[in-house]
């Protein structure tokens, strides 16, 4: 079992009932007696109401990013990124947000059983781990993973005998085979945006892919503010299929096909070759102008330039975009390369098929599936549910009740990452220590105590596993480097060093001078899904009704489709279409997406989940239906238009501005030739009222919509501070989704290229708040510093103050959005927020509860608040720092010195609502030459 | 002719009409009063805990100040109750034999903490910080009472809102300089105004009258 | 008038004449009974005082309607509400008004009980025989036995001005 | 009915002869037991009516009670469309408690003689339909069981309600309305329950009313006091009635939602209220005097006033029809030109906005023919078409408003669900309810101010 030694289970359960709802009791009725249950030794770490902060790391398919766990008497709550991980630098996506309410899920797997009855943990180690009979062989499949300590244990595993695989749903075979293609090794590439001048994304999701790090968000968006007239900025090319975060904020894109991107990069790389040098290749046949012009700018930029590619894009794509870098003069300037952190990335092991062949040959005795669902999500023609039939013994060890732990014999609960030890890499080979928060809720193991048992090592705690694993690699003292590489969450001195890598141009002539592939009726285009990923997050209602970042849809996956294919096939939003890719058939409904590639249908996987009694079961259709073991990415696909038509919740209807002041944008020309173009929207409007807010500090938000990329890591950041409640799909649908803050987007321009414009709409805390003024119980007024405060035990529910909100920013409890919910998931509640009641209104507080935090320390020494000691949630995880919020009343604080921008605007400004929140706008940089007057 | 109704009719039915008149003015009136009352307020309620624990004892006799035990009041939202640690540090040198505390030593042996009647109970949705006034001088007793003189504690104050308001829109006459705030024996030493509006000034006391300062 | 002599007629006009005719003679307590308000009669007495009083009490009621909201958003519970000031005037008016107008007319309306003796669920003139036709088609004139000028043989007085009958009223002990 | 009023036999289809009939009719005595036969008649078709309705009422009940337990997620409202069905619901039903005391004290003030008949009639209704219309400011809100905090009382919280809000004003317009038309009402009919309790078949029903009448005598001090009183309520009344939709009308105007955000609000509801009331009037009125054989005392003339009456209303409500959207291509205004010009219209509620104007405009002008207006059942459709209009209105104003305001990201279509239909038509029900009972227990014609109204048309005539 494991142990730590830091907090005790109990402490837990007693708070079970902390978060329990605000019940609108007032002093008339005398309540229920309450307890107080002291420690009976209180840790020296733990304040009670004073959370404490671990650094600990999340893991994606081996990718590790720096973690922040907030934990308040022994419960975390909340998951910051940590500023020191370089795959974070303090940001976090939605996904590791997220993956926080994972751990009370109430239909996790809880315990060990063989096919349904509970066992022990030792009845389940001695059957998984008995030598197979004669002739067989035990395998063991893992998820990738660059855990050194897991390392490790492979290594051990393999000198017992044991075959171990890996795989992954959404596998990163393209990229690997590619670089091995390039340089004749497998090489993971780091990009340095902040100093890339023009990049160019071929089909790569570099913004918000859920295994890039955030801090390329970051560095690209640092090179995008413009901070005046005329100011520098970087230029973004996209070519994509589907339109995507990455896509949205392109300068220029470019829908094509996917089967297509191959031509447009050989075009480029001929084009660019031209410009530079040949190095020996054939020039291209019949390059498009748009290759032409943007090699041109490509060209103009030598070593300031990134070009990359996206893994749903095949090997040769790759290489071109390497052949690119190099021809561009980028590499060790804005490109270099390291060894992958993910462990025999690349290599045999990662073969999927590996595997299949094995079992079909009779080989395997005993397979051990640790983690993963390769059932749910291998390629059908694997047909893995029927191959694990077959198998002798089998066994899972995952945190979700899968189709795989349903197909295997054995299954063990697998511990939450918040719970049990471990270690991971980040892309650039930083390695992190993965500590517990929270002593485990269920009777699991780890991977790694599943390993060691295998192992022959026993029954190990996985602190254990990974302290020793690190105690033969510390320099130094080891304690010292213990306490230090857990209180930073980074070892630092472990990042990889780059690696010299040279194109091998030889074999590149085949490629560049292939003939441009035909584009086919119709491709289907499949997608990871920016909410449950690999279908890994189906559980979490957090990432399920998070609106997905391009198309507004929740609960649901659909047939992306452009709006001109959309009228040819004659169907409109809902419409159910049948797929038909090779004879795998699937039905599922569509969805018009201005951006979508002509001939494109782009489906997210990781939906339509079948494990009856979780919450995934029944939610969109299985994607990975449609997948072959040839074509992971993309494939031809006959569409057949049905008779049915199914509902769909889109957090978001209607995506025109009708040229109303709501996004302001301007190409970097325009903002040139008219400097003042925002102030109009900005200027103080002519008022009646005088009443201001007096107090010493005065807050204030400002959001750039230049960095901003819709990414949604904000919303989810802010449902885990404040409590936001999920409502269902049927409640998204009838328009009552609770999110404090949204993403806004709109489409402006040629349906066919349109542009993508994002807006994070939340509390603009008005100073003339028309919320306030129609509440007649004084339940939403305004604070001496300047808050629109919203006090729900004061709330009687008229909702007349939703109605006379022009942003639409407030939220209803239609029921009691927290009855019926397990026990588990109070423990998921943060204890400074009140948790609402049905029929009160709640809408954003700027986290107030933070900020009141950080005024009462201040206030108890007698000081003031420094610039910047509070982040609201959303600003704290904001991947490209678009969000800055603080003191408007000091002009020294950033947030006055980002109001002085010239970009500044206040969204419907002629309202007179003086909205506290700002925004900065959007400022695109098109390349004059695509856009002949 | 008989008339329809008896003379004596017109004093029952005014005597009705009073009353139905009476009610309407009286009920919500009542009402508006009861929820004042110390019996909805639990003010003076006897509170039943694990263990008798006597405060005059260990204040009066003993002398140990309110913040040797509920320690955390000075850095936490929570004063609570100490852990069971706490009990110890004394009693398991004295009184270690005694029934009354079997309870006390029970926990500590068996890891089960005590539970504690609450005694002052505010609703969910209140964030009440400790921490913020002691370090702005409002004395324990300020609103926990004299509990140095309570054999079982019992709340004093009614913990209606209206009752924080009073204070937080006018709080110099609840103040004390900052290191009597768990003093029970204090006096001021000069008229309690003038002594707060001074302290308020020192103190930089600015207590939130926004909603927000309590109801996040 | 609780005592005295009561005499029913037919029409409104008889009644009207003899109460004139009455009047004439210096009769000072007449009263009449009467299933609607016949106007030559009711214009002849003085007018009412309950308008005045309905129209203090709106005053009055809206003074408070007024004074209530303006205590309770400018001195009781004052707050920053969407940047308006305290004392939001044209705010306050709607149910300053509505006020008015409240009290005014549960005033008039307790105002114009009283003023009529009522409620009272029986009076001796209701002890009459045929007295319950007053409020359907008879019409009944009195004379209050208070009246300086009243005789035993008023009722004799009364038959011979038209009434169709009449009867001695008793207040009863 | 023939049996009971033979005095009114004479006449009975000459279109324009109220007056004639009242004059030529049979004695006081004839007259009073005419209009006082409905009280002690037996009535079969009555206790079916009241069952079918009484049950309605259940389920109102029901609805709001399943609505209170369980939280108004059981309606279709959503964010954006925060206010739908109980706000529609309220504004019409408010809208309809204005005809009762207009013509009591409009009516009244400027001496409408037709009005008598219909008077009290059309108080009654005014006072069941704000019962009706007071519903829902109270179960809409998320909370109805804090609903008090919106009057200002000594909270041990200290907080006290913010006036600048619509809301309290609303409950003290919508309160006042109620109590001073009930007063209004019961004052009128003293006289009246006066003479049921002498009229009275058995002495249990002669007590109750003899208490209902509280012992009123028709002295001439009562009348005296009771005249001037009765006036001044008139007086009050009638700003009273413009004023309460004035309120109703700010719950939108005070907002700065497009299409609410108009200072045309206040006579634009009291003209949409007073149409539908009328409409109201003549629905309830039209069934009653052929179910109770009241033709002679509810006559042709009275249907043609009121046809008359109807005609102005949906005139002026066509005018502001006219002038709202005119007002908003006037303002330049993008959000207020999109709502009114582009959404009501072409919108996807564009069937509401068009039905609209069908009922409230175009069918009543059928009213300018003579025989539309002295025809009952052809204005009892009329009138039922303005009331389905009235209603509309409503939910155009409301719902079309809201569904598309300022930020598209936003905008969200609005479906009723069906707890939202089963509480209007719960409330119709009980609204039915409530008048059968009045029909059935109190004087439902004023009797007492026919016959004065006769004395005097006689008194003139000689």
């Amino acid at each position: 079992m494991d142990r730590d030694p830091r907090i005790s289970r109990r402490v837990v359960l007693q708070l079970v009932g902390a978060g329990a709802t605000a019940v609108g009791a007032t002093a008339c009725s005398r309540g229920a007696p309450e307890h107080i249950v002291p420690y009976v030794e209180q840790p020296p770490e733990v304040t009670p109401s004073v959370p404490s902060r671990y650094a600990t790391v999340h893991t994606l398919d081996g990718y590790g990013t720096g973690v922040v766990a907030e934990s308040h008497e022994g419960r975390p709550t909340k998951l910051e990124g940590n500023p020191r991980h370089p795959a974070s630098l303090g940001a976090l996506g939605p996904l590791e947000q997220a993956s926080l309410r994972d751990l009370y899920e109430p239909s996790r797997l809880r315990a060990l059983s063989r096919r349904g009855t509970p066992v022990a943990w030792h009845a389940f180690a001695s059957a998984v781990s008995a030598a197979p009979p004669a002739g067989k062989e035990t395998h063991v499949l893992l998820e990738p993973t660059s855990a050194p300590h897991l390392v490790d244990l492979v290594e051990r595993v393999r000198r017992r005998g044991a075959v171990v695989h890996f795989d992954a749903a959404l596998p990163r075979r393209n990229a690997y085979d590619g670089a091995r293609r390039a340089f004749g090794k497998v090489v993971e590439p780091r990009y340095d945006l902040s100093r890339a001048a023009v990049v160019l994304a071929l089909d790569a999701d570099f913004l918000a892919a859920t295994r890039t790090p955030h801090a390329w968000a970051r560095a690209w968006a640092s090179r995008r503010r413009v901070d005046a007239p005329g100011g520098e900025m970087s230029r973004l090319y996209v070519v994509e299929a589907a339109l995507s975060v990455t896509g949205m904020a392109a300068d220029e894109r470019l829908p094509v096909q996917r089967r297509a991107v191959q031509d447009v990069a050989a075009d480029l790389l001929s084009e660019v070759l031209a410009l530079r040098d040949r190095r020996g290749l054939p020039a291209r046949q019949g390059t498009s102008p748009w290759a032409r012009v943007v090699a041109r700018d490509l060209a103009a930029h030598p070593g300031a330039s990134v070009v990359m590619a996206g893994d749903a894009q095949p090997p040769d794509v790759h290489v071109l975009a390497h052949a690119l870098n190099e021809a561009l003069g980028n590499v060790g300037s804005t490109v270099t390369y390291g060894p992958s952190p993910v462990f025999e990335a690349g290599e045999a092991s990662h073969d999927a098929a590996a595997l299949s062949q094995a079992i079909d040959a009779g080989r395997v005795g005993t397979l051990l599936v640790l983690g993963g669902d390769p059932v749910y999500a291998s390629p059908r023609a694997a047909d893995l549910a029927r191959r694990l039939a077959s198998i002798g013994t089998t066994a899972y060890l995952g945190a979700r009740d899968t189709a795989t732990a349903r197909a295997c014999e054995w299954t063990c609960a697998a511990l939450h990452w918040l719970e049990a030890w471990g270690d991971a890499l980040a892309f650039d080979g930083t390695p992190a220590i993965a500590q517990p928060l929270v002593r485990p809720l269920v009777d699991g193991r780890s991977v790694a105590q599943v390993l060691a048992w295998l192992a022959g090592m026993g029954d190990v705690a996985s602190h254990d596993l990974v302290r020793d694993h690190w105690r033969a690699r510390a320099p130094g003292d080891f304690d010292r480097f213990w306490r230090e590489s857990l209180v930073s969450g980074v070892i630092a001195t472990g990042t990889a060093a780059t690696m010299d890598v040279a194109v091998d141009w030889t074999s590149l002539a085949a490629v560049v001078t292939r003939p441009p592939s035909a584009p086919v009726a119709f491709e289907i285009a499949l997608l990871a899904d920016p909410k449950v990923d690999d279908g890994r997050f189906g559980d979490n209602a957090w990432l399920q009704e998070l609106p997905d970042p391009v198309t507004k849809l929740t609960w649901d996956n659909a047939a992306l489709v452009s709006p001109s294919t959309a009228a040819r096939l004659g169907i409109a939003d809902g419409r159910v279409l049948e797929l038909d890719v090779r004879d795998r058939k699937l039905t599922v409904p569509a969805l018009v997406v201005p951006g979508t590639a002509e001939g494109v249908v782009a489906l997210a996987v990781g939906y339509g989940q079948r494990v009856s009694g979780t919450p995934a079961e029944g939610i969109g259709e299985d994607a990975y239906g449609l997948r072959t073991s040839s074509a992971t990415w993309f494939d031809e696909v006959e569409v057949r238009v049905t008779d049915e038509t199914r509902a769909l919740a889109l957090s978001q209807e209607h995506s025109s501005m009708l040229d109303r002041p709501i996004v302001l944008t301007r190409t970097a020309a325009e903002y040139r030739d008219d400097p003042a173009f925002a102030k109009p929207h900005e200027e103080p409007t002519e008022t009646l009222y005088d009443l201001r807010p007096d107090a010493p500090h005065q807050w204030g938000m400002t959001i750039d919509l230049d960095a901003c990329t819709g990414c949604s890591a904000c919303v989810v950041a802010c449902m885990a501070e404040n409590n936001v409640p999920t409502v269902g799909k049927g409640g998204v649908r009838l328009g009552r989704a609770m999110h404090w803050i949204r993403i806004d987007r709109y489409f402006s321009g040629d349906p066919r290229a349109p542009q993508a414009l994002v807006q994070p709409m939340l509390c603009q805390h008005c100073e003339k708040a028309p919320c306030e003024y129609v509440c007649p119980v004084n339940a939403t007024v305004h604070s001496h510093d300047g808050l629109n405060e919203m006090i729900y035990n004061r709330c009687v529910g008229t909702r007349f103050c939703s109605n006379n909100c022009p942003y639409k920013v407030r939220r209803f409890n239609f029921f009691n959005y927290n009855a019926g919910k397990a026990p588990s998931m109070a423990l998921l509640m943060n204890p400074d927020v009140t948790v609402r009641a049905r029929g009160v209104m709640e809408k954003c507080s700027y986290c107030v509860q933070r900020i009141r935090e950080v005024e009462i320390v201040a206030r108890r020494e007698q000081r003031r608040i420094a610039d910047g000691e509070i982040a609201t949630a959303c600003q704290q995880t904001c991947p490209t720092g678009a969000i800055s919020f603080g003191d408007i009343a000091d002009p020294s604080t950033a947030v006055s010195r980002v109001r002085r921008n010239g970009r500044l605007y206040a969204v419907l400004h002629d309202l007179g609502t003086e909205p506290r929140t700002r925004y900065l706008a959007r400022i695109t940089n098109p390349n004059p030459e695509l856009h002949p007057a | 002719m008989r008339a329809l109704f008896p003379p004596w009719s017109d004093t029952i039915f005014r005597i009705c009409l009073a009353l139905a008149v009476t009610g309407v003015l009286a009920v919500p009136t009542a009402m508006i009063l009861w929820v004042r009352t110390p019996y909805v307020t639990k003010q003076g309620d006897p509170v039943d805990q694990p263990i008798a624990f006597d405060h005059r004892h260990h204040v009066r006799d003993d002398g140990i100040g309110c913040l040797y035990c509920h320690y955390e009041a000075e850095r936490s939202k929570y004063a609570g109750a100490p852990p069971t640690s706490v009990c110890m540090n004394c009693h398991s040198q004295v009184w270690q034999e005694s029934e009354r505390l079997a309870p006390v030593r029970a926990s500590w042996f068996s890891g089960k903490p005590l539970r504690w009647a609450r005694v002052h109970q505010l609703p969910q949705f209140v964030y009440f910080d400790h921490s913020a006034h002691l370090a702005h001088g409002v004395g324990c007793d300020e609103c926990h009472g004299h509990v140095d003189t309570m054999g079982e504690v019992h709340a004093v104050a009614p913990l209606t809102m209206q009752w924080c308001l009073d204070c937080h829109t006018d709080p110099a006459p609840h103040l004390r300089p900052k290191g009597e705030v768990d003093n029970p024996d204090w006096v001021p030493d000069r008229p309690r105004r003038e002594l707060g509006e001074q302290l308020v000034r020192e103190l930089h006391v600015d207590p939130p009258v926004s909603c927000t300062g309590c109801h996040r | 008038m609780h005592s005295g002599v009561v005499a029913e007629f037919e029409t409104p006009e008889a009644l009207e004449r003899a109460y004139d005719a009455l009047r004439a003679k210096g009769y000072s307590r007449l009263d009449t009974w009467t299933p609607y308000a016949v106007k030559g009669i009711v214009r002849k007495g003085p007018e009412s005082d309950v308008a005045w009083v309905m129209l203090v009490a709106a005053l009055l009621g809206g003074a408070i309607g007024y004074f209530v909201q303006w205590w309770v958003n400018v001195s009781a519970f004052p707050i920053d509400v969407g940047g308006r000031p305290l004392h939001s005037a044209p705010a306050f008016i709607p149910i300053a008004f509505e006020s008015a107008v409240l009290a005014s007319a549960v005033t008039g309306f307790v105002v114009m009980l009283g003023h009529c003796g009522l409620p009272r669920l029986h009076h001796p003139v209701f002890e009459i025989e045929g007295f319950e036709r007053a409020s359907i088609d008879r019409f009944w004139l009195g004379v209050d036995e208070r009246d300086p000028l009243f005789e035993g043989d008023v009722g004799e007085e009364l038959a011979t001005l038209g009434a169709l009958r009449w009867t001695r009223l008793e207040a009863p002990p | 009915m023939s049996a009971t009023a033979p005095a009114l036999q004479l006449l009975r289809e000459e279109p324009t002869g109220g007056e004639e009939v009242l004059l030529r009719g049979g004695s006081d005595l004839e007259l009073t037991d005419t209009l006082l036969a409905p009280l002690w008649q037996q009535w079969p078709w009555l206790r079916w009516a009241l069952g079918i309705t009484g049950l309605g009422a259940l389920v109102l009940f029901g609805a709001l009670t399943y609505t209170v337990l369980t939280g108004i997620g059981l309606w279709g409202n959503n964010i954006p469309v925060a206010w739908a069905f109980a706000i529609i619901n309220f504004v019409w039903w408010i809208g309809i408690g204005h005809a009762g005391t207009f013509i009591s004290a409009i009516l009244l003030l400027f001496e409408v003689r037709w009005r008598t008949s219909i008077n009290r009639f059309a108080e009654a209704m005014t006072l069941f339909a704000v019962v009706q219309a007071g519903l829902f400011p109270i179960f809409h809100m998320g909370r109805p069981w804090f609903a008090y905090w919106l009057i200002p009382y000594p909270s041990e919280m200290g907080v006290w309600p913010q006036f600048r809000s619509s809301l309290p004003w609303d409950v003290v317009a919508v309160t006042t309305y109620f109590i001073v038309s009930l007063l209004f009402w019961y004052m009128g009919l003293l006289p009246d329950l006066a003479a049921a309790r002498d009229r009275a078949p058995t002495v249990l029903r002669r007590r109750l009313y003899g208490v209902a009448a509280l012992g009123w005598r028709g002295e001439l001090g009562h009348w005296r006091h009771y005249r001037i009183a009765y006036l001044v309520f008139g007086g009050l009344a009638t700003p009273l009635v413009l004023s309460v939709h004035t309120n109703v009308s700010f719950d939108f105007a005070i907002t700065q939602l497009p299409g609410w955000h108009s200072t045309i609000f206040p006579p634009y509801f009291v003209a949409g209220a007073i149409y539908s009331g009328f409409a109201m009037v003549l629905q309830l009125m039209i069934p009653a005097r052929e179910l109770f054989g009241l033709k002679d005392v509810i006559t042709k003339n009275h249907l043609d006033n009121m046809a008359k009456m109807l005609l102005v209303t949906g005139w002026v409500v066509t005018y502001t029809y006219i002038v709202e959207p005119f007002m908003a291509w006037w303002s330049g205004d993008t959000y207020e030109i999109y709502d009114l010009l582009v959404d009501r219209p072409f919108g996807p509620y564009a069937f509401v906005y068009w039905g609209v104007v069908f009922c409230n405009c175009i069918a009543v002008q059928a009213l300018w023919m003579k025989k539309w207006r002295v025809s009952a059942w052809r204005l009892f459709v009329v009138a039922c078409f303005i009331q389905l209009g009235m209603w509309s209105e409503r939910f155009m104003l409301i719902v079309i408003s809201l569904h598309r305001d300022f930020l598209p990201s936003s905008w969200r279509m609005y479906v009723p669900s069906w707890i939202d239909w089963t509480i209007l038509g719960g409330t119709v029900s009980f609204f039915l309810f409530l008048f059968l009972l009045f029909l059935r227990f109190v004087p439902f014609i004023p009797i007492s101010e026919l016959k004065e109204m006769r004395h005097e048309m006689r008194r003139r005539r000689a």
